[in-house]
């Protein structure tokens, strides 16, 4: 077996396991009692989606789309930045 | 329609087509103004993605590529087959600068929403109207 | 040979990658509380994005199907992970501490409440 | 081969209707932008399954970076809930 047929089948194997936890986040999205769970919850979903990016693009044959997966990891975490700035500012000393 | 490809792209389509509708409906029948301001960037957002997968193409075997030719060619055919395989690269020039300029037209908005709270002391639109808020 | 190896072991830290991250995401879907949650979703970030990262270039190094521009995607992908390392406990960190001080997430099963003793957060 | 990448992306903008639907329908703006945000990184997916790694590297920090930072200003300077 040679090395190109075996990354495709492991990566496409691998693919239903990154959607089925992808599915799961978003149900917290949806869910979330609190703002801070839903911002918790994309802030896990932007993180392991630069991931899944990265792995797609060995398996879509094109490694230069990987720049976007790289932008992805180093601005998603901004949000709670924003979030957590308000909500301090909003009750101090509670 | 048998083809599930096209099925899939067809589910794409619709569900964009979805999300036209219901920021409409948030920028047409919201009354507050942050609210408006929020739909109308999701509503810009969907049409840029509609130019988008109008560049979408499919090749005869395998996913399409990006369209970058790394090396300089050194005849007419090797452009010809790098050409057969890459999605079409003018509509996401065309989004790249829509995008751009979207964001300073949100700016402006932004400050123009401020100002209104500073007047009339509300985000309603119903002030702005001559009537009070009930 | 060489190339192999490294094809297998990026296989394998991916494979890890994906573990940690189907179980970051049960946890933060089962677990009751929001500071329970986030020891979930930092699991979630490091162990499902860090290693798969790592993973994915050692893949690339190794795959030579990929022509000259898999040492970009190595490279790309290393630095990624190397500040991912960096960034995703300032977010989480910068969460937790505004959830407490403002109250908005419950904190009702608690055992000792080390910061209210030391007098606010 | 084909199939994979263009099923992702259909999950992708299924997800984007459920989040576009409960940000136009919150009370709470705070909530309202939070949601705004999930949308925009279903889009970023998007773009990315249909092969422009250009906007997904322009989108990003315009719509995940900026607008949030833009929404959640306007609503500090203006009021929280809608009436």
């Amino acid at each position: 077996m040679d090395v190109e047929a075996l990354v495709s089948l492991v990566l496409t194997v691998l693919i239903p396991l990154y959607v089925t936890s992808f599915l799961l986040y978003a149900v917290r999205v949806v869910k979330g009692p609190t703002i801070p769970d839903r911002v918790l919850a994309i802030d896990s979903l932007g993180y392991d989606l630069a991931a899944f990016m990265v792995v797609l693009s060995i398996l879509v044959r094109s490694p230069l789309m990987v720049v976007s997966g790289l932008t992805l990891a180093l601005w998603i975490y901004a949000l709670d930045i924003y979030i957590a700035k308000y909500l301090e500012a909003r009750e101090m000393g509670g | 329609m048998s083809d599930p490809v096209s099925l899939l792209l067809t589910v794409l389509v619709l569900s964009l087509v979805t999300n036209i509708g219901i920021s409409l409906y948030g920028v047409f029948t919201r009354p507050s103004l942050v609210k408006k301001f929020i739909s109308l960037t999701i509503f810009s957002d969907t049409l840029n993605s509609f130019a988008i997968a109008l560049g979408f193409r499919r090749v005869a075997r395998g996913y399409p590529s990006i369209a970058v030719i790394p090396s300089i060619p050194e005849d007419v055919s090797e452009l010809r087959a790098a050409a057969g395989t890459a999605v079409d690269p003018l509509p996401q020039a065309l989004v790249l600068t829509a995008i751009v300029i979207g964001l300073a037209v949100y700016m402006f908005l932004a400050g123009l929403i401020v100002m209104y709270y500073r007047h009339y002391g509300t985000t309603h639109v119903r002030p702005a109207e001559g009537g009070s808020i009930g | 040979m060489i190339d192999l190896v490294l094809v297998v072991a990026g296989l394998v830290l991916i494979v890890i990658g994906v573990f940690y991250d189907f179980i970051g995401a049960i946890g933060l879907l089962r677990l009751p509380n929001f500071y329970t949650r986030l020891h979930a979703a930092t699991a979630g970030a490091i162990g499902g994005a860090v290693v798969p990262m790592i993973g994915a270039a050692l893949v690339a190094l190794g795959a030579e199907y990929l022509g000259p521009p898999r040492f970009f995607l190595a490279g790309a992908a290393f630095t990624s992970s190397i500040l991912l390392m960096i960034l995703a406990q300032a977010g989480s960190h910068a969460l937790a501490r505004a959830a407490y001080i403002s109250g908005e997430a419950q904190r009702e099963p608690i055992l000792y409440d080390a910061l209210r003793e030391e007098g606010g957060g | 081969m084909e199939l994979v990448p263009v099923a992702i992306a259909a999950l992708s903008a299924l997800l984007s209707v459920v989040a576009t639907y409960l940000a136009v329908r919150s009370r709470d703006m705070l909530s309202a932008a939070v949601f705004s945000a999930a949308q925009s990184t279903a889009y970023a997916l998007i773009y990315y399954v249909l092969m422009a790694p250009d906007i997904v590297l322009v989108y990003v920090p315009v719509s995940v970076g900026i607008l949030p930072a833009v929404t959640v200003l306007l609503i500090k300077k203006t009021e929280r809930y809608e009436r």
